[in-house]
């Protein structure tokens, strides 16, 4: 059950390399602007990269990365903020493709995943009142909301009763430019795209896994893994904030010496410092827990995600306070980091919901800090 | 015995009815929904505003009969602005009314009084206020901007260069006061004189500063060789500082943000009742436990008023309501967040100013979460909280 | 509705001068290593100060004190930590006398408590489980727990069921010294004295008010007083460990120079500070708020308490925790005010049931913050 | 690829498990229940259960097999505390095993190898420990206590004058290790040296420090005169605080209250059940708060052992647990006095040592008790809080 830290650590080097060479704050800028909210050519070199055949059996020629693996990416798009789909295509998606999706799909669709020419997005949520999406002939009906990176991606992987066979809840393969499907397009406060999309009757293409897996259970499985490479994007933030703030005490000046030599802001940095740190903790007691069965995953999956979000925010809102005006500004990472943890928190499952389970799943015996 | 105080209760009592009273019957459904939906206001709509204010004689009630006001005590003036604040009114534009306008009327020239007070009444002229700079922000005495006395042959003026910073709606301002040095190698505070600048002047440039909700409600003024008449000083040379704590002075209850913070957690309690959680216990503990915070923050304000009124304020009050007030009501806007879940975070900060409802969640979602941004500047400007700790650490607690 | 502030200063004075002279903390530690766990001289001088009269009425010889004025005396009694039974007896046992005796047992009693010859303690809380208190043919059953000074006390106010008229719950009057009466007498952490009581049978005289308020009533109002003058008496405390904390800061000296230079304690010491002013303010709300019907002063009652609960606990800690060692030994008045404070936060009801107290009672119109 | 860590893994899961064994089967029902109850152990029980654990090849498994121990990983040594603390047993008293020790046989003479090592190991000898003095606590520089080197004609010895404080259970020990200063007015760091102090030497006075519960754990120990043969030298003078360092060094774990923070969460929780409170969802999300720190500093513990075994340690580990682990404990204790009520505030501490029954409340009530007002200290003792900061600041993060 070792994870192989020899691979995480060349992907943590090499993505850090094409990262900083390639994602500045002014190149991250030009793609902010860009009405398209992605640059085509990142995405592409991701694919060179092997990035988004991270998560691809190796059959498929993919690397079949373990979670640190998986964790050494994300803290790196944490880090400079990345604006491509790599979570939602290259790993939630191309997760419930692997589960759900028979030989025959994987075959068709896998390849296109790996090479960048298909972006793929899952939607599940719905809104609030409306009735459930429902396939019925062959095609699907009803609307979903807040689909990340829904407003870019080539295909959709959504969520549905399945009435041709008894309504159970089973995973549908859907093209985003179909004329019966008509998508609200906007930006999350972090830059990123989403959208809100009404099914009308789209023609859907069924995922039929081979071992029978049930769709929910595939879900449950990939948004765990979504919510741990949450956590990884959150300490590549998290460290980020932690050193531009430590290195802006040493430079700022205020009545005639560096504001670092303040112990009270020396103290309230190393709180910060101690936050990344246990951040960084439950992130890898969270990855060594998705080699776990769901049900003894829950604990450490929700507990890490519940702790992040709060330790998170408080790193944030001590970078913005300790950059003074600077902070709040759009000129300075300072900000954007604080917008794209915002969305961070909200995905996958609230603090709450999160702190639910974790609770739900507690019961002391063992410790299970011990990385296996 | 009578307490002394009890006829300024009286009064700001009524005011404080009037208030509603303005509010139900008087306030324009038009402003009073931008507002409420937290939108952003234009320059035009903050014009309206303070005239519709002025109208009532509330826009300077704060200043003495003699000048057009009606001498609001200290009570009146705090629950006037607690009042509108609770309501969800907009903010009260303070720089020409409640920040030059006292400066100008206690220190200005007779000249000064009867050209600038009236347009600032009515809003005429829009003011913007030049302090901070880049290295200056809550250290005055390392201002850098100077305001050199001309040669004779050129007239009677100052010749101004420097570089201002943080300058609220200075987009939008007419007028800019401001804070300059007069002399070089003296000691800081003996230097620092307070000047009138004509925005329309050659040479005096603002840029924008975007901030994170997307919006520009910052500047940087730059001035390059901007000419001010000499008569546009106000008081005498090197007594800018002086001012400047005159008016600090009046200010001491600026930074409450109570009445803010109220109107946010009656919103929270709704937006609470509209989404019930996955866990409405805990919910209903944090909203609880802010509300706590908030009966706090309202007896500590109302007494640190009294306080200052009868003389017995131990000079900490202020630091007090501005640290709790702003504490609070960020923690709020964190809490509004929480619940807005995706709607929280469903919304380009560049999008945010339009009118169009939001993708997700709410009518007002987009204003909570462009509150939420621009409030976390609340613990930062008008005298940050670190500031806030020291000035209450050396002047209370003689550390 | 307005208060008496010069009454209450001219208290506030004296008191705090009688305390300085007489209750030092050495003159304190001769009273807390007595068998008695309290000073009987003190007792008297407190008569003859007229602080057990405070709470009669003037009709009695009594000062009728405003809830400003017993502020102001249980703050000196907080900042001295002072041990005899003030608040048991010439607050608590006043107000319940006054309440609920007949004239005659007013006059019987009233002087008696005034002159400081009688004690009186309040027993209520039952131990979970027993079967309650009852009042039977003049005589009382049943167990008390945890009443404050009921090791001292000559008598007992005791709340039972009336058996001999339909079981309505009364507050009866009983001699602490009835041989049927069995007392598991003991100290609190803070050195004052409590008792558990086993009544077998004891002669029980029952109070009769001449209105007809009903015991539970009555009950109710005085210990809305009881809590209130705790949180003076909390405030009285936290002023003095936010002036002893300042005041070794200033002292104490680490690696060359005074630990109050240090900017990080001046930080944390100001928030003390904050604290303590707002103890101050919530409790000044919560007396004026006294003087309104008991269903108007829930809120301000209950949300001071609750707030002046956590927020002197974090005092208390700070205190103990900038003191370093010293903070934690018996030699020191830090430790003392400490172990008051549990003791204090745990009387009249918890922090949660006070804080869900203040939530029922919640609804938001006018301020509340501006004193009557 | 095989992670070099997985047979210290392997061995920490086999040490854990003996341990339970131990504590089920072994460990006498009497010294249990005393452990149980968090009532006050006495020398002789400390010595009993420092002699089981000797008995188990334990109370010395951290030395080297040289020395008679069994050469554990840090993974083990670190098990091996935290599984006894998570069972609630005794603490292991770490003054002659853990701290004097290694400081013998890493840097001592054969002599004192022979001498001491045997007798530590078996508890025939009991230390405290000699560094803080007053005004010299976490400043060591400051340290003032002289040993003089005695004149020839006295034979080969030092004359030591000074005061230590805070010396836990110097009441009951027979050997002290103490940093002295052997030179005058150099630099502090090499003026130090370490030296072994019997306790019965004339000159040494033990005066307790009462603690506010009531009992005595440190002391203030004067050292008059006292007359400490050369031999009791360990190592070159001026070399004690390389010593004291390297003691440090081996105890950078020691801080970790993670075995007793999360023993008494399960008390916590079991009250909880025992005593519904009048908020059972405030109480059930408070512990979970708990609950999920504990589950944080769990974590960050095991993995900050591995880096410090890997060798990838950036130096703030230490002191990170060190501030979790005693927060959250003492957090716990708050709670467990909530909890209890009347009953966490119904038992004098001159009281609390007794075995009776508290007046109210569980058996162990005043245990319970008992340790929160002891515990304060865990945030001051043993580098206190602000110290651990300041640590932090400097060394790694370079402010």
């Amino acid at each position: 059950m070792n994870m192989d830290l020899e691979t995480a650590g060349m992907l943590r080097d090499s993505a850090s390399r094409y990262a900083a060479d390639n994602y500045g704050f002014l190149q991250r800028h030009a793609v902010l602007t860009d009405p398209a909210g992605y640059s085509a050519k990142a995405w592409r070199d991701y694919a060179e990269l092997g990035w988004l055949a991270l998560r691809l059996p190796e059959a498929h020629g993919g690397l079949d990365a373990d979670p640190l693996a998986v964790g050494a990416l994300m803290e790196v798009v944490g880090s400079r903020l990345l604006m491509e789909p790599i979570l939602a295509s290259a790993l939630i998606a191309t997760g419930l493709l692997r589960s759900q999706g028979s030989a025959a799909q994987q075959a068709a669709w896998l390849p296109q995943l790996a090479d960048g020419s298909v972006k793929l997005a899952f939607a599940d949520a719905e809104p609030a009142g409306s009735s459930p999406c429902q396939v019925r002939a062959g095609r699907i009906s009803g609307r979903k909301i807040a689909v990340l990176h829904g407003d870019i991606a080539d295909r959709l992987i959504v969520s549905a009763a399945d009435a041709d066979h008894g309504g159970e809840r089973r995973l549908f393969l859907v093209d985003a430019r179909s004329d019966e499907l008509e998508a609200l397009r906007y930006r999350l406060v972090d830059g990123r795209g989403a959208a809100n999309l009404h099914f009308a009757g789209v023609p859907a293409e069924r995922l039929d896994p081979e071992d029978g897996t049930p769709a929910q259970a595939a879900v449950a499985d990939v948004l765990d893994h979504a919510t741990v490479a949450s956590c990884a994007e959150a300490l590549g933030i998290v460290r980020a904030l932690v050193a531009t703030t430590c290195e802006y005490l040493k430079i700022r000046k205020q009545f005639g010496r560096a504001i670092g030599t303040n112990q009270a802001l020396q103290h309230r940095a190393v709180d910060m410092f101690l936050l990344q740190e246990e951040i960084a903790a439950l992130t890898r007691a969270a990855q060594a827990a998705l080699l776990l069965p769901v049900a003894e995953r829950a604990r450490i999956v929700s507990g890490a995600k519940a702790y992040v979000c709060t330790a998170a925010r408080k790193v944030a809102n001590e970078a913005v306070q300790m950059h003074g005006g600077l902070g709040i500004t759009e000129e300075l990472d300072v900000s954007h980091y604080f917008r794209r943890l915002m969305v961070n928190a909200a995905l996958f499952g609230s603090r709450d919901e999160h702190f639910a389970r974790f609770l739900a799943a507690t019961t002391h015996s063992t410790p299970e800090g011990i990385p296996a | 015995m009578t307490d002394p105080l009890d006829e300024a209760r009286d009064k700001a009592r009524r005011l404080r009815a009037d208030i509603r009273s303005f509010h139900e019957r008087v306030m324009p459904d038009d402003l009073k929904r931008k507002s409420h939906l937290h939108q952003v206001l234009g320059k035009d709509d903050y014009v309206r505003w303070m005239r519709l204010l002025n109208d009532q004689g509330w826009a300077i009630g704060h200043w003495p009969k003699e000048h057009g006001g009606q001498g609001w005590s200290l009570l009146e003036r705090f629950t006037f602005e607690d009042e509108l604040a609770r309501l969800g009114c907009p903010w009260v534009i303070p720089f020409g009314v409640k920040y030059v306008g006292p400066v100008i009327y206690a220190f200005g020239s007779e000249a000064q009084k009867r050209r600038f007070l009236p347009r600032i009444a009515t809003t005429e002229d829009f003011w913007a206020q030049g302090y901070s700079e880049p290295g200056a922000g809550s250290d005055l005495a390392a201002l850098r901007t100077e305001a050199i006395r001309g040669e004779a042959n050129e007239g009677d003026h100052y010749v101004v260069n420097g570089q201002k910073v943080w300058t609220t709606y200075a987009q939008w301002a007419d007028w800019l006061f401001c804070l300059v040095k007069t002399a070089r190698g003296e000691q800081a505070q003996k230097s620092i004189s307070f000047v009138l600048i004509d925005m329309k002047s050659p040479g005096v440039t603002v840029k924008p500063i975007p901030t994170m909700d997307g919006y520009v409600h910052v500047n940087e003024v730059w001035l390059e060789n901007v000419r001010v008449p000499a008569e546009n000083l106000v008081g005498a040379e090197g007594e800018g500082w002086t001012y400047a704590k005159y008016l600090l002075k009046n200010e001491r209850t600026a930074g409450a943000l109570l009445g803010m913070a109220c109107h946010a957690l009656e919103r929270l309690k709704a937006l609470a009742r509209e989404n019930p959680s996955a866990s409405p216990e805990r919910t209903a503990g944090r909203i609880g436990e802010l509300e706590l915070r908030l009966l706090a923050l309202e007896v500590a304000s109302y007494q640190a008023v009294e306080s200052m009124m009868r003389g017995t304020d131990h000079g900490g009050e202020a630091s007090l309501i501005k640290l709790r007030g702003t504490e609070l009501y960020q923690d709020i806007a964190e809490a509004a967040i929480d619940l807005l879940g995706l709607a929280g975070v469903a919304w380009d900060p560049a999008a945010l100013h339009a009118a169009s409802a939001p993708p997700l969640g709410p009518e007002d979602a987009g204003g909570i979460v462009k509150d939420h941004f621009y409030n976390r500047a609340a613990t930062i400007f008008g005298g940050a909280s670190e500031i806030q700790r020291n000035i209450v650490a050396k002047g209370v607690l003689g550390l």
